[in-house]
């Protein structure tokens, strides 16, 4: 479902991925590793497609970094959530409003949103903090906000950027769990982290890169 | 929303302060415009006739006239009011001079809107020196002359001004819309990654464009109201005004809004 | 860098054009007043003399009348230069009508600039009045009236839209720093936290508001210089300019830029 | 050095923390643990006065909370660094700008900032990034220009609000020798962290907070 073929990433002539190649199959759970500066990040953009490969194809659904047009990337996008590991919320719009995004992007219903918005929040332990604007928030709220609107379209892939990163263990084992459930669903989860505990909790396949090369 | 509304309140101050501009600007050019036509208007021929004409030639003479191309009123003057005028101007009576009033009679004619010109001017002239009983003919030439040459001037000065406070104003509402799109920047960014169509992200910035626009020229026409009506009040009574201005502002500040909106928006696009 | 460079081109750009739009203003009043003031400058005062008076005495009256407060210069029109203008005025020659000239003998008087006004004008006319052997005293009543009531009128408006321009100028230079400003508000902030103190933060943006006015007067300059330019060479060739004009607007580009930036960064600080 | 004295911050009606009372002595290592959203990040907010209590008092090296002026506290964030929990870069400066910012604003010569700079960017495994936009940096290389930024100025205390969050557990251990060395040298540490991995390896006091009261 997801392809990478021989993928080369360089900006200013320097290297940032190098022939990396990968599969994720449908609804398979995978962990993508690495230190600092590895690429990993790198990777997920090349999935949601805000960047292109050198060299090398990347193959996300039916679509191919090589032949999509780029009137159709908004709608790949929707069915792929992310957790951007700055989060990427609307610092003008209230949580409610953040979450409600992601669908209202596709034409959803008010009333349809109101209730997939309010069911996610509750699930998140954010419900109390609907109103509340972004900067109110402490980090690890901002980040399930983040992880809220990229579930909520229930993609076929969630791509979480170090989704736990500001997260105390006890609500990162949450966060996991929830994941976890999403995926029993049948979505796929591609999660970035350096949280080892949690990949030994939750065993599933690893990706390692180093220097952007997968190792 | 903190952040939209500055650049809300921001875009809706430059469009109407723009619109009010262009507006006074109509004002000036709507009255300067009178003000010609009246001076052109002001602007008469005479008629000099032979002093020894008889009553019934001067009757035919009139219907000659009245017949010319371009005439708007024949007005005739006799000996006795040519006297009068003489003493106007010098400040003498002529019977105090002489017994016989020597003043030749003559016609006093005021031409038609279109024909106020030299070369109009010129050609009815030529018609008439061909009457009979004709004297001589009498114009204001160089005034007129001059009138043709620097009324162009101004015209295509005025005109030149008045483009250039639109394209001003449209610079204007060009750079506050987009510095309010930039502004919104990450919004963009970020609706695009959650899969927002181009057309999705693109409307709300053309509506509120247009909106802007819109509210911009309401509060102009405002304004502009009541400086015209300040002006009537304290200054000048007679201003010339009319209701299509604000009708032109109105419009033009939807399309400003619109225009502009559609550039700063297609061209932010690309760079996002 | 990127963010910082469009804020300033955005700036600059409004800057420009609102000082050039004064700039256009100014040379429309320049123009205007000097236009006015050679309307002025042809108005005359006709004295009429006694027809019978004797060359000796007219010599007198000549330096009686150079002697009165705002006289500029004195013409004698004798009898015969007045059966000329007859002649041009009325299109015969008044000797085909009677044989001696009845025409009385003139002076033609223009006034120094102050004096040009209808009540200066009375009141010299009174002290014309009053002299020996002058039997009329003639100038353009009505015509002076009218000028001196509409002139008033006319540079008011003049001046009260020269003012809405500035001020639409201030506005427009205030609200694009301002939102200048506010695309930086995120780095006032983060300097602020890294204990930047307010004068810190302060500088910076009136130095650049200092400068943003001076480019922006300088475009300005430059573009009204081409446009005086091109006016005189192909509409206008007799357009008045000052090259106080250029002074006047790098100054204004200058304290505008100062003003507003201070204002707005003082405004924003306190929010940040 | 750090003293609060029954510090409550309430927020719309709502605390946010109640009854705080701890204090830091000079030199100090300290953790601040606990749960998200309980508090730790507006412990810090009052220690750099960008936040005042409603109740109690914070006392930061000479100053009090009750008795601050504003112009005074450009000065007392001088001698206090932040390593914020978003980061806070300035996405229109390079990295070295970013760091250099910190000393720009104290008036320190061109010429001793270049070399102090330079020192730090090494330090911190940045030096070859050292002309790059934050945006341009992986989420861990962003977080170390933030703990250079906040280090640089030879502060008495550094505050540290997840200073690992973004990265792997390689590069954490290098970040908290870092910080270690900063401490051993007389500069205090109060280090909000939910990595308890560091805590058992690196030993200090530790201040656990749940719903905004230590515990
Ligand atoms: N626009 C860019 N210009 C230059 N270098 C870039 C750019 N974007 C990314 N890089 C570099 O590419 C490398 C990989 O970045 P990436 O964000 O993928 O790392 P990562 O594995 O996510 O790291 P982290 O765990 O710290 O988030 C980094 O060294 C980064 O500096
Ligand atoms: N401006 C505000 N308005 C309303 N609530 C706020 C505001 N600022 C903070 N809060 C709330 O105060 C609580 C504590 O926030 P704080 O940022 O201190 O938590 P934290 O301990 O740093 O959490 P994390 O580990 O997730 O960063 C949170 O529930 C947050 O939503
Ligand atoms: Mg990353
Ligand atoms: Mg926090």
């Amino acid at each position: 479902m997801i392809e990478f073929y021989n993928v080369n990433v360089q900006i200013d002539g320097k290297y940032i991925l190098r022939e990396v190649s990968l599969r994720i199959l449908k609804g398979e759970f995978v962990y993508l590793i690495g230190p600092s500066g590895a690429g990993k990040s790198t990777i997920l953009r090349l999935i949601y497609f805000d960047l292109f490969p050198q060299a090398g194809t990347v193959i996300v659904d039916k679509y191919s970094s090589a032949k999509i047009r780029r009137k159709d990337i908004p709608y790949i996008r929707r069915k792929i959530g992310v957790v951007f590991q700055d989060f990427k919320l609307l610092t003008d719009r209230t949580v409610y409003e953040n979450v409600a995004l992601a669908l209202r992007v596709t034409g959803v219903k008010s009333s349809e949103i109101k209730r997939r918005v309010m069911r996610i929040l509750t699930e998140m332990g954010l419900s109390q903090k609907r109103n509340h604007y972004p900067q109110e928030l402490s980090g690890g709220e901002q980040q399930r906000v983040a992880i809220a609107r990229a579930v909520i379209n229930e993609p076929f892939i969630v791509l979480a950027d170090e989704p736990t990163g500001n997260l105390d263990p006890r609500t990162s084992l949450e966060i996991l769990e929830t994941l976890e459930r999403i995926n029993k669903k049948g979505t796929a989860v591609l999660m970035a982290t350096h949280n080892y505990d949690l990949i030994r909790k939750f065993k599933h396949r690893t990706i390692k890169i180093n220097r952007g090369m997968i190792v | 929303m903190k952040r939209a509304r500055l650049a809300t309140v921001i875009a809706v101050t430059s469009v109407s302060l723009a619109l009010l501009l262009i507006g006074l600007f109509g004002i000036f050019y709507l009255n300067m415009d009178r003000w010609i036509g009246r001076l052109r208007a002001k602007m008469e021929i005479e008629v000099f006739l032979d002093p020894t004409v008889k009553q019934e030639k001067i009757d035919q003479l009139r219907k000659s006239i009245q017949q010319i191309e371009g005439i708007e009123s024949v007005q005739f003057i006799s000996k006795e009011k040519a006297a009068k005028r003489f003493k106007q101007e010098f400040g003498q009576d002529i019977f105090d001079i002489i017994e016989n009033n020597p003043l030749p009679p003559s016609f006093v004619i005021h031409l038609k809107k279109g024909y106020r010109t030299y070369m109009r001017v010129s050609a009815i002239s030529g018609q008439l020196q061909k009457l009979d009983a004709v004297d001589e003919i009498v114009f204001q030439k160089q005034l007129l002359q001059i009138v043709d040459r620097y009324i162009q001037i101004v015209y295509l000065g005025t005109i030149l001004i008045g483009l250039m406070i639109t394209f001003i104003a449209f610079v204007l509402i060009y750079n506050t819309i987009r510095l309010t799109i930039y502004a919104r920047k990450d919004i963009i960014s970020i609706m695009r990654l959650v899969g927002a169509t181009e057309r999705f992200v693109r409307r709300p910035f053309v509506v509120e464009g247009m909106a802007q626009g819109l509210i911009g020229a309401a509060i102009a026409s405002i304004l502009l109201f009541y400086f015209i009506k300040f002006v009537k009040t304290f200054i000048y009574p007679y201003l010339a005004t009319t209701p299509y201005l604000f009708l032109i502002l109105l419009g033009l500040g939807w399309l400003l809004g619109m225009i502009s909106s559609r550039l700063s928006v297609g061209k932010h696009l690309q760079n996002v």
